[in-house]
């Protein structure tokens, strides 16, 4: 198992490019997510805003 | 005078209202298929291909997010270009959400490929760097992205920061393929034959299956995000609509 | 056809009348080139072979970074003082008003860097041959420089932070002009090897930016004005 | 000649400015366009000069959509915004004939030095318009008005920064104008007591502010 | 007192909240400092040696011209909305709302490229060591070209053609902190040389810097604004 | 607190624009500075608030000479010039607490709605002030009037840009703060019934425009 880790020596270069690659493509799609999530508290707070005045 | 229901029939899911429900059905179905085939890929390339690679060139195992990401990298631009193109001449709102949507996955995937290539320089010529074409390339495509990214997010009125990016897109589609001429081919004196053998002519067929594989997985996952992308900007610059606010999301 | 012409001359007319007014941002533009010129041997020393080595690449940065920072010159003083909206509305071709600001513009900036550029010779000690070619490429590269730079200029019309930004748009896409620039000039302290490619090439480029930049600078500036 | 506006809307971020906004004027006719501040004033008016895009409906000069034919267009066009669109560096003159030269007219110097007495500048057609105060630029800015050709006049908020005597100057310029078979479409928050003319008032009021809020 | 560290904090928050609502400003600067290091190899070839060689002065020269860059983001858009007259009305020391202004600018523009220089190392094949002594001179010295480049802009506030004016006034000024930043970087290149008298010497500057640029800048906006 | 103003001369270019200009301002007072296009006073203004050096004569506040204290001075006045003052990023409600902190004031979330309820902004507070109209941002400069603590209001043609209902506004404000002991000098144009306090009118017009030259 080491030995596969080892990749002939390589094991730090192969794995530090898997990982950014991880890294990056699992960082895109959070961001995402949370950005989803801030412009739907935007759109409720506007619209809870609205909701107000219409009573005022 | 315009062939008005020709028009909703072509154009239906080019407005964003449409567009943001059907977007939603297929971003799970592409997370899948990206999940998928990025894990079927790289089994193969690290468990199916390991008596082909001698002991000293393990480190091709890096080709198969190496490759991928560098052909998305391209790709994406080529699409990015082409929303924009159509954004332009039909004037369609959701062409342009859908250009500004790609290119940030497309910067995503040129720094991959930039990083994985880096590594990978390191392991084979025993540098990070060098100024090889290709390489120089790559970078300037990063460049060439982010400066479309930073344009548009430099201007606030959308409609301009659309268009505006769009005419950007275009002028360097037609500038990027002369940058690539000329990057490759400094010295004209002595450039009589530009097409250099193609490295994937080198690759194993093996090889070759795993790096098919996971590319096909890239392209799945770039659908993915480009399409969650979208649907924030749509949700963005539409939240003052009705049928926004009739979402089941926002009133949950 | 006559109105047109018209319209050309006025504005070349006035954008030099108004460069006239304010003469020093002209040698402002070209002691800007000559200081980044003269950095160089200060960064890095000043050994011949050296200066040698870099001085067309040099001098082309120079020249892309002078025209760059030149270029928020184009538009945006008309834009803030709305002159620029007065210009679009005007009952002639928009195209063919942008074209006339290039030239001015160029014949301002463009121009005298390449009038300078014995200068840089002298300074990084390149032969007297060398010095033509160097004239030369620049009098066929930095027209280019203005043309494509004109767009990116209309497409940051009154960006915040527009210099850096403008920058950023138009470096990248001068790289071809640097390339073959820079690479005829290293060519021709070479005995024996032609520098006509490269003219052709440069050529073929003026060419083309001749003929789409105008178009597309007035698209951009309809685009930004809106 | 006419201007015709169909079923025109506007959006600005996410309000909506004004929707089925339908209007026509003719020769001989002054329009003001009233309208609380915000109220989308400026963005109509641009969109009558093609600077900005409508998002639904039409504009029609003389029958033809204003984005088919904007030379023509622009021939028959003059529009004043709340920029002077007068180079500070340019003296008084200089930059009257430029901007003349620019629509099309080449005016003898008489005809220049006319418009500069008239609108209270006589004396300073040589000084750079740096040096001028608010209201002489505002002053140059109009100068245009007397000697252009154009047909339709444009101006969004005119009478800002001139004094007493330039306000009444500029509305019998107005006057004359709209009297010699010329339409004229202009904003204001002063009462300006125009007289002449079939006048037309538009309010842009009717959606209230903060419509879309309260 | 109090009052005096209140202005201080209200100020540099406030631009560092403009900067955010910006954010892509931040990255123009990084950016066009990275596309002009890369410029360098197309246009005079990437032997090893030469890079090497050329290394430290393209480093600070990009820096000079990427800070010089950002200057006009310092001042100019507060003068132009009026802000910047206001700030002169507060019932606050001037010179501390500069100095607040000043240190949000490092923050903005100076820092990163600090941060991103290692990746300058990679692109010219520079050793560890030499990424190791290249920021910290680039820390040391970025703060003063932030410093010394406020005063210049202050001083050419409103001015047209004010991009490459401030860059003309201001490059010759820069010339000390390039020639021992950029001798530094080439000196940890040679076995057996110290870098310590470089990096007291850039102190130096700095603390001057520190000392006397707030005020200098303050009359120079209060000369401006006239 | 009096405002003292002694034998200024001010002097542009090379007109000379006022000379031996003298007046005091006593606190419950409101001064209207007239004057034709160019006659200066904005140039008048400036030089109040030590914007720009006069070439003679005194201006005291508090019986010391303006250019002697600084900050002093600067505590008591609010200045309001043909620009506003707020930056187009931020949002209004951030425009206006940034302000009022370098005023040297801490206003509760409350006191900063409820300057911009007043104002007619409200509902506004989180719009970046880039999406406002002309009017619209004018009325955010104008709300720190409703902040401020300043004794002393020095306004260049504040009623410029703003709607009828907003310069009703505006002229209760300033009528109020001359009513609470403050002090206001103001220029306009427009012909705005200003009742309350004490009046004073102070006309740059004894030199008229073109004085010099005809
Ligand atoms: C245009 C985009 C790119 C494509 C299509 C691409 C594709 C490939 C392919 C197919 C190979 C395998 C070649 C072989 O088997 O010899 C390869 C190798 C390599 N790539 Fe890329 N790559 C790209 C960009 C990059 C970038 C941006 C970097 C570096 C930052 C990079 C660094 C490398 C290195 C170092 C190798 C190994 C070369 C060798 O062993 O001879 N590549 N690339
Ligand atoms: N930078 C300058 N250089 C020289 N003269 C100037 C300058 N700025 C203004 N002036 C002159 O000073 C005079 C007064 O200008 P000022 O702006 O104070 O007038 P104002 O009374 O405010 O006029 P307005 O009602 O038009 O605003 C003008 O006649 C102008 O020509
Ligand atoms: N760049 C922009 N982005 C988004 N919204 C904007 C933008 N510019 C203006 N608006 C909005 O458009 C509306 C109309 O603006 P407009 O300038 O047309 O008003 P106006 O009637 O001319 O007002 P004023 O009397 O104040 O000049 C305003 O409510 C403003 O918030
Ligand atoms: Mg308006
Ligand atoms: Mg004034």
């Amino acid at each position: 198992m080491s030995e596969f880790f080892h990749m002939g020596g390589f094991g730090a270069y192969i794995w530090s490019a898997m990982a950014t690659a991880l890294f990056l493509m699992l960082l895109e799609p959070m961001m995402l997510v949370i950005k989803r999530r801030s412009v739907l508290a935007d759109i409720k707070r506007i619209k809870r805003l609205e909701e107000r005045k219409s009573r005022r | 005078m315009y062939p008005l229901n020709m028009k909703i029939n072509w154009f239906k899911y080019s407005a964003p209202m449409n567009f943001y429900p059907l977007a939603g059905k297929l971003i799970p179905i592409f997370w899948l298929l990206a999940i998928a085939l990025i894990g079927l890929g790289l089994y193969w390339g690290f468990f199916k291909t390991a008596d082909i690679l001698n002991d000293q060139k393990q480190y091709y195992r890096i080709i198969y997010v190496h490759v991928a990401s560098a052909w998305m990298a391209m790709w994406l631009y080529a699409v990015m270009v082409a929303w924009a193109m159509i954004g332009l001449i039909f004037n369609t709102r959701l062409s342009f959400m859908m250009a500004s949507a790609t290119a940030v996955t497309g910067t995503v995937m040129t720094v991959i490929a930039l990083v994985t290539g880096a590594i990978w320089g390191k392991t084979s010529w025993g540098t990070w760097w060098d100024w090889d074409p290709k390489l120089t390339t790559f970078l300037i495509l990063l460049f060439i992205y982010i400066g479309y990214i930073a344009l548009q997010s430099a201007i606030d009125d959308t409609r301009r920061s659309d268009k505006a990016s769009a005419l950007l897109a275009l002028v360097g589609l037609a500038i990027v393929p002369v940058i690539y001429y000329a990057v490759n081919c400094p010295d004209p004196n002595e450039c009589a034959s530009l097409h250099q053998e193609s490295s994937l002519k080198r690759v194993e067929s093996n090889i070759l299956i795993g790096m098919l594989v996971t590319t096909l997985g890239f392209w799945m996952y770039s659908f993915a995000t480009i399409l969650m992308r979208a649907r924030n900007i749509i949700l963005e610059r539409e939240r003052n609509t009705s049928w926004v606010s009739k979402l089941e999301e926002v009133n949950r | 056809m006559l109105i047109m012409f018209n319209a050309f001359w006025v504005l070349l007319k006035r954008d030099l009348l108004l460069a006239l007014r304010r003469r020093s941002e002209v040698f402002t533009v070209l002691f800007f080139f000559l200081i980044v010129i003269s950095l160089f041997p200060l960064g890095v020393g000043s050994e011949d072979a050296t200066l040698k080595k870099i001085a067309p690449g040099v001098v082309w940065i120079a020249a892309l970074l002078a025209s760059t920072l030149a270029l928020d010159r184009l538009f945006a003083n008309d834009y803030v003082d709305g002159a620029l909206e007065q210009l679009t509305l005007a009952p002639q071709s928009l195209p063919i008003m942008v074209f006339a600001k290039m030239i001015a513009h160029w014949l301002l900036t463009g121009l005298p860097l390449v009038l300078i550029s014995p200068l840089v010779g002298l300074f990084y000690h390149l032969p007297t041959s060398t010095i033509g070619v160097m004239m030369l490429v620049l009098l066929l590269g930095t027209p280019v420089l203005s043309m494509i730079g004109a767009i990116a200029a209309a497409l940051t019309l009154g960006l915040r932070g527009g210099g850096v930004l403008v920058s950023l748009l138009v470096l990248p896409l001068y790289i071809p002009v640097l390339v073959y620039g820079s690479g005829a000039i290293s060519t021709s302290m070479v005995v024996g090897l032609s520098i006509q490619p490269y003219l052709l090439l440069l050529s073929a480029f003026m060419l083309l930016a001749l003929i789409f930049s105008p178009w597309a600078t007035a698209s951009a500036l309809k685009i930004s004005l809106e | 000649m006419i201007l015709e506006v169909k079923n025109l809307q506007c959006i600005r971020g996410d309000r909506e400015l004004f929707t089925d906004l339908s209007f026509q004027l003719e020769a001989n006719q002054l329009m003001i366009l009233e309208g609380q501040n915000g109220s989308g004033k400026t963005t109509l008016l641009r969109s009558l000069c093609g600077l900005y895009l409508q998002d639904e409906g039409d504009i029609l000069w003389d029958g033809v959509p204003i984005q088919k034919q904007d030379e023509n267009y622009h021939r028959d066009l003059l529009y004043l915004g709340h920029l002077n669109g007068i180079k500070a560096d340019l003296t008084v003159i200089e930059n009257l004939r430029i901007n003349a030269a620019l629509a099309g007219n080449t005016p003898s110097l008489d005809v220049l030095m006319g418009a500069l007495d008239t609108i209270g500048l006589y004396a300073f057609e040589d000084f750079p318009t740096s040096q001028l105060s608010q209201g002489q630029k505002r002053r140059v800015a109009l100068a245009r008005l007397l000697i252009s050709k154009a047909k339709l006049w444009i101006l969004d908020e005119p009478f800002v920064a001139l004094d007493v005597a330039a306000v009444e100057l500029l509305q019998t310029i107005i006057a004359n104008h709209v009297d010699n078979g010329g339409m004229v479409v202009l904003t204001t928050h002063q009462e300006v007591p125009l007289t002449s003319g079939k006048i037309k008032r538009l309010s842009l009021n009717e959606k209230p502010l903060d419509d879309g809020e309260c």
